[in-house]
């Protein structure tokens, strides 16, 4: 079992990560996180081979892969859950706040 | 659409839909925050009204863009936000210098340096007394709605037809920004317009003209060709100032603000006049020329003046020159995106009343 | 096999979109950074662009420029410290736009310095207009019927441009569309500084990148366009490589 | 704090389509022939973050478009709420998209206005229209405009480019004023 | 055999130094504008650089430009008047130093203008400083031991350069050091108005010219740096040619 | 060699040397006449003292390779002329936003455009009030004579320092081409100079530094940072105005010139008291900070201002304002090239004279 | 015999014509013109094969070929003489008037 | 017209040396201790075209580099004479290189010195010495500076750079000086 860990806080969604695992065990979940991206997390922990290809794909560094000795940094902070569904923030920007650029 | 047939558009909208109706067939810019709606609303209109829209490489190619097409004979426009206008300088010098006609907008954000995106009017000094090299002068539109962003912008073109001088709407973050309901009125020329004489077009059935900067020869050309230009803003200034004025009549305080800060000042008038202060305001919409006589006027009667601008302190110049510093000038300002409310000008005006007696 | 957050990154969430590849080609220089163990006598310049928060994201000394000119900035730097290591960090607009002259000027002198090249055929900060490197057809707020080559010309494609200068001393173009391209990504950022270490000049990594957000594109499709249509116009590989 | 202008935010992520619910209630405004500026506020945010847009509005003329203090906040997330409780005027009105917050509101004097906007939004089909269910909710409980000048903006603002949204952001506005009728009752 | 004044060049005096090319250069395109018959739809740009007087002598509209902006100031022109014949006349200082950004956009946009490039390898007018295309090892007033390759880089070669471009239909490097070129950069020049007049897009002849005066040569001397040393650091030939 | 150790020099070879001296070691520039010689000495010197000097691709990339020599430690400087400078505004506002010391020179000549190369003083407002964007101040020199502008341009490097702001030297086309003997003396500070804690050389041994132009947040972050300048162009103002004055205790008449125009007005006021005249003479030596106390003074005691520029008239808003409108102001000036003499001056004074009765 | 005639007062001296010929029928001539240029002159008229190789090469078009029905324009203007030798006035500016520059 | 000043201008073609001219000329006065400014006028002339130096000499502060009304005038070509005869002031001095210069002084309120300068020089073996053969006659005829002086600035000018021509200029400055001295015996 690999020490394999999604950041959810840091993850932004964008489902990458899920079309780069070679063995699909990359998922979006149903939560968003405090910044309101749904999150990707890992199927089975055992299923992975610790190839990082995920981790290499990831814009945002919020895969992580431990040395086996080293225990994994604390507890996310707030993870909250809604009714609502999967939904890749890539597109959340479709309407781009106006003025919000230099 | 409104039954009043006004339309909910931004101000870059506004302003780029004026330029549009009033026959600018060229524009040239490069995106910058906050007045990249002007570009992009160009690129979709420019094609429909067979003119040319061109994102250029940068912003001094822009500017020179503008020299050829104006030069070519076309009504034209550019426009930026602070930075990209400081990179224009060279190019705005030599139109002016060169007497071509155009319009070269100035959505000002907070500076120096790339500074932030929030509004702005540090660029006054830049815009009023000429950033680039010579004596040159821009004219200087300040509007401060959006309807009258609609007329000016309109007026913009002709006036630089008629003066052969470029002019300037200079605007700010929030005036580019900010949505209201105006009404697309039918262009119409404010003056009458003169032939351009000055056209390069290739010489068919007339001598080549030559159109240029440079005066070498004999050695007081260029002074001649200065006398020129002084005497083209000479007639410009006798002509053109502009301003608009609230309850100055029997004001003990007039506040000076021009554009966006100005609209902002009206309010607290009102509030001032509330409470029974006598506060007026005096709003230049030519920044250059400068509309001295009001404030002649106000120098005689009014006590004391309160310039707002939303810059360290640069139209302040103009108002205590204007004023021939006859009375005292008090500021509120700051550059850097700070935006005055009509409350903290009340507030101002009632800290001026408080520490001051300003009926003697 | 461990992966983890490189020193020369700071442990701060970024601004960037999801799914940008501005995170992923930030995280590759700071590997390089520590890789070649460089980070503190290593100096960066931010452009104006998306990247333009590069410091609130590196741990090492950074410089913010005015838009396109980093390569003028860096040369200042690295002329006045010849044994730092300044590496330019530009967007499309910033490096090929604006930033034209000072671009191929820094190349032609064969400045020491490294450049990593965000391609994502867009202006990306502004809210997406047309990049010197838009491709044809392509819809951005200034080209919104498609980019077209009778009024905008073609794109125009960095390492070939500057393939032709000597003064230049290596130009390889990568991506950051899959892992592997995000792998041998690394190696040519890696190369591009090693070369400043030896003093070999001018090395630039042109870097086709995403930016889901502008091209109107989810992540997915995103990656996609980079792999499918960009690809194709910008091949990737080393356009020059001096000794 | 100038007489007869109300002043309203609508604050959330960037995404969650603030600007568009701003634009809709300022043509609505037109349409009724009311003054009305609006505006983004693009202080401190780049992307991501919050994003909030503000419209004023009045019979008179309009000193400016700023809203420092609004007396009406759509609040369509936790860090807005964080953001902007404190700024509302005193017996103001916030709208509060209960799907993603998940604290009350902590001020008094406040009139609060509850709705899952992006729950609701989610059983319509896309959860990107809970600004309107929002809007919907904020028009029921205020009375300021007309439940079909609003329709009518929408109509407005969408017909160009995307009519395929027309309907589904008419039925987002109906059933946020539906459900907080509801809840009046 | 008869050998006259175009119609297209003024009859005045140049206040060009003896031996400059400048003034070869004036003839022939004269005579290309001549021949063509298009003297009363043409517009030239003056550079600043010593071709600035220009509208002295040439019998056409002429617009003076600010220095490196003629690619810009035509591309206003032409735009607005797609069926006048516009040409720029640049220096090397004017169009590959400052200008570069300009020429390189105006090029890879297609505009469908005409570029004379006068390749002096110096800066004439300001008094002998380095231009971009001043060679290795060539004293200039700024390079007072030579130019060094270390620091100053290779000089740029504009046709190598530009021809990477697509959106570039014809380039060609001539040279006005024998009489023999001199009919042959004719020829070139000719292509390039003919190329415009057909609407091909952008056309730029590169003309190695001397500079006697800054040189700090003879005129005889200038020829000969031109033939054995110019030549071999700039070949001549035609770079592109898009059908 | 004179036995006084004086030496031949053309000014803008005094002021190459100058900063040699002072220990500037990193030049670039473009070249433009009449600032040629700059370039040209520095492209020898440099290497001789183990500096860098670099024929930049344009004047905007110039003054960004000035902005990263000076980020990195070095006392740097470029110049130009006035086309030249107004390329730089943009790269101007960044130094001054992110408060780096260098030293910029503006040679001025004959504008606006192209212009011509004689000499001008007609970027006046672009160098005192700011030709780039945003709120910034430069420290600006204006020596009259070479010896004065080998002394300025070494101070300039410590005030630079000092008070981490740009400086300018605003020449002009006379004061670069004309030769006088000079004096090269040794470099000693004029200040303690600060400890330059901003300096970017890789972060061994402390935190990574930043140096940026953007203040994006918190909103009112540029503001603050706005305010910072100010509070930094406030200490200079108190602490930096530098004048002359010459015969002004019981001048009637006084003039303000300032550069070469002052040096040669001194000539007219020499005549002019020979023919029993009361006339004076203002110098600013500082153009910002403007030494406004004299000029105060003089409104008290004298009758009138003659205002004496290479410009279309641009200093003497600043008269106005230094002396608060308190006393006429009379022009003589011209742009693009004019050359006033002592005998224009003279004539002008008579004029004057003749026109009013200075004396009631 | 060509047509051919060298405006001495447009020669500015460079020599240039002087090594195209190809039949080294043109020399410097010991005249100064009013601008203080040496002028170029041809040897013989009658050796001239109206070949223009050296009107090609001179920069200030101070060469001329007539059609030979053609009558050559009217006379010079003013020549000087001098004992001034023959030198090119390629020379003349080795020291660049300072400041005559843009 | 400050009292004490000598004003003097040098003019020729491009090429003539004027410049050098005036840089002798101002190199000597610092020799001596005088105050002193040279300038190129450089006004309407780019290329070709007459090229004019001038020194402004006195034992006081000097007020303007500009010499808009000589006292001395070294001509060394017809155009220079043509544009600046007029200017001299009256009872000024006029050296004339006569070998370039085809007509008589016209003024009578001159004093005129010619000299064939161009003719000793290209005897001397350079016609562009002409220049100091001229400085010769000025210097002999004006006595404002020590002969020594000026052949100090000679030495001073040249040695750096080149070297090989400080022998051929001072004997240029001597013959000029002498030619002078002839004339007035
Ligand atoms: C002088 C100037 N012009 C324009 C801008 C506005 N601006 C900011 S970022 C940008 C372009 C960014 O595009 P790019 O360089 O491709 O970077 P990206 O955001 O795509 O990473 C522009 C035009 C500016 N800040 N300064
Ligand atoms: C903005 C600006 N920078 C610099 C100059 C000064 N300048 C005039 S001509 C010139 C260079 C001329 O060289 P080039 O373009 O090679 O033309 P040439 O004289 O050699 O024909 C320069 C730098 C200027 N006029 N404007
Ligand atoms: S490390 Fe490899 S196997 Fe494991 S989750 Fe990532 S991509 Fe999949
Ligand atoms: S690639 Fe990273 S940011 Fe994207 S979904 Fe996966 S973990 Fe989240
Ligand atoms: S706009 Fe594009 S480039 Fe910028 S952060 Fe978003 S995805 Fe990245
Ligand atoms: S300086 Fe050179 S380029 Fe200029 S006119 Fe003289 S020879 Fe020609
Ligand atoms: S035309 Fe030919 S043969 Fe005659 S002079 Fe000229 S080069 Fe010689
Ligand atoms: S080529 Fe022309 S200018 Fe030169 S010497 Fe011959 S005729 Fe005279
Ligand atoms: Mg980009
Ligand atoms: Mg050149």
């Amino acid at each position: 079992m690999a020490n394999i860990e999604i950041d959810k806080e840091r993850c932004k969604g964008c489902c990458l990560c899920v079309s780069e695992c070679p063995r699909g065990n990359i998922r979006m979940s149903e939560l968003l996180n405090s910044s309101g991206h749904t999150c990707a997390e890992i199927i089975e922990l055992s299923e992975c081979n610790a190839c990082a290809l995920c981790c290499q794909i990831c814009p945002d560094l919020a895969i992580r892969i431990h040395a086996s000795d080293e225990t994994p940094p604390g507890p996310l902070i707030r993870i909250q859950e809604t009714g609502v569904s999967k939904q890749p923030s890539g597109d959340r920007k479709q309407e781009t706040p106006i003025g919000g650029q230099e | 659409m409104s039954s009043q047939g006004k339309i909910l558009l931004k101000g870059n909208e506004v302003m780029s839909e004026a330029a549009i109706q009033a026959g600018c067939r060229f524009f040239a810019g490069y995106p910058i925050t906050p007045q990249n709606e002007v570009p992009e609303y160009m690129s979709k209109r420019m094609p429909q009204v067979g003119g040319t829209f061109i994102q250029a490489e940068s912003e001094i190619a822009a500017i020179n863009m503008i020299f050829g097409a104006s030069a070519a004979g076309a009504r034209c426009m550019t426009s930026s936000s602070s930075p990209g206008i400081s990179l224009k300088q060279e190019g705005i010098s030599y139109i002016a210098a060169a007497q071509l006609p155009c319009v070269i907008a100035n959505m000002q954000r907070g500076g120096p340096g790339l500074g932030n995106i929030r509004a702005s009017q540090a660029d006054y000094f830049q815009a009023v007394k000429g950033g680039g090299h010579g004596d040159y002068r821009l004219i200087v539109f300040a509007p401060s709605t959006l309807p009258e962003l609609y007329k000016l912008t309109m007026n913009a073109f002709d006036y630089a037809d008629y003066y052969r001088n470029p002019v300037m709407i200079l605007g700010d973050g929030i005036l580019g920004q900010m949505a209201e309901p105006v009404e697309i009125l039918p262009y119409e020329p404010i003056v009458e317009l003169p032939e351009k004489d000055f056209v390069l077009d290739g010489c068919k059935g007339r001598k080549p003209r030559v159109l240029k900067t440079l005066f070498l020869r004999p050695s007081m050309a260029l002074v001649r060709h200065n006398d020129l230009l002084q005497a083209s803003y000479k007639k410009i200034t006798a002509e053109l100032k502009l301003h608009e004025e609230t309850e100055t009549d029997d004001a003990e305080l007039v506040i000076a603000a021009y554009g966006i800060t100005a609209r902002i000042a009206k309010g607290a008038v009102k509030i001032a006049r509330q409470n029974g202060m006598k506060v007026g305001l005096i709003r230049p919409i030519t920044l250059w020329p400068f509309p001295d006589e009001p404030f002649k006027r106000a120098a005689r009667t009014a006590d004391r003046f309160l310039v707002v601008e939303m810059s360290g302190g640069q139209f302040i110049e103009d108002v205590k020159l204007a004023s021939e510093c006859k009375k005292p000038v008090e500021f509120l300002g700051s550059g850097g995106g700070w935006y005055p409310t009509p409350d903290n000008i009340f507030e101002k005006i009632q800290t001026i009343y408080e520490t001051e007696a300003l009926v003697d | 096999m461990e992966f983890k957050r490189p020193t020369a990154l700071l442990d701060a969430c970024t601004h960037y979109c999801g799914g940008c590849g501005h995170g992923i080609v930030h995280r590759l220089v700071a590997e390089v950074i520590d890789e070649l163990g460089i980070r503190q006598r290593t100096i960066g310049t931010a452009p104006v662009g998306c990247a333009v928060l590069l410091y609130d994201y590196f741990n090492c000394d950074i410089i913010e420029c005015a838009h396109g000119r980093p390569p003028a900035v860096a040369t200042g730097m690295k002329r006045v410290l010849p044994d730092r290591i300044i590496f330019t960090y530009q967007g499309d607009g910033d490096l090929a736009a604006i930033g034209t002259s000072e671009t191929i000027h820094a190349a032609n002198r064969g400045e020491n310095i490294t450049t990593i090249f965000i391609n994502n055929a867009i202006y990306g900060m502004t809210g997406g207009q047309m990049a010197p490197t838009t491709m044809i057809g392509q819809r951005t707020t200034t080209t919104q019927d498609g980019r077209d080559i009778t009024s905008e010309g073609p794109p125009i494609k960095v390492c070939e441009l500057l393939s032709s200068l000597d003064g230049v001393a290596y130009l390889q173009r990568v991506a950051v569309s899959t892992a592997k391209d995000v792998i041998k990504a690394k190696k040519a950022i890696k190369k591009a500084f090693v070369n400043q270490i030896e003093g070999r000049g001018y090395s630039l990594v042109e870097v086709l990148s995403m930016c889901p957000t502008d091209w109107k594109l989810t992540p997915k499709q995103a990656v996609d366009f980079v792999n499918n249509e960009m690809k194709k116009v910008f091949p990737l590989g080393v356009y020059k490589d001096k000794k | 704090m100038t007489d007869h202008e109300t002043k309203i935010i609508i604050a959330g992520f960037g995404g969650q389509g603030v600007v568009v619910a701003g634009n809709i209630i300022a043509r609505a405004c037109v349409i009724e022939g009311k003054n009305v500026t609006g505006m983004v506020s693009y202080g401190a945010e780049m992307r991501g973050g919050t994003a909030n847009a503000t419209v004023v509005i009045s019979d008179r003329e309009i000193a400016g478009p700023f809203v420092e203090r609004p007396d009406i906040a759509i609040i369509m997330n936790q860090p807005s709420l964080d953001k902007f409780e404190d700024m509302i005027v005193s017996r103001g009105l916030a709208v509060l998209n209960t799907s993603l917050v998940d604290r009350n509101v902590q001020r008094r004097d406040l009139d609060v206005a509850e709705i899952e906007a992006s729950r609701i939004a989610h059983r319509l089909g896309n959860v990107r229209v809970a600004n309107i269910v929002a809007i919907g909710a904020f028009a029921a409980r205020t009375n300021l405009l007309e439940m079909s000048s609003l329709a009518r903006g929408i109509e407005d603002l969408f017909k160009s480019k995307k009519a395929a949204l027309v309907d589904i952001n008419k039925e987002a506005l109906r059933q946020g004023a539906q459900m907080m009728a509801r809840f009046k009752e």
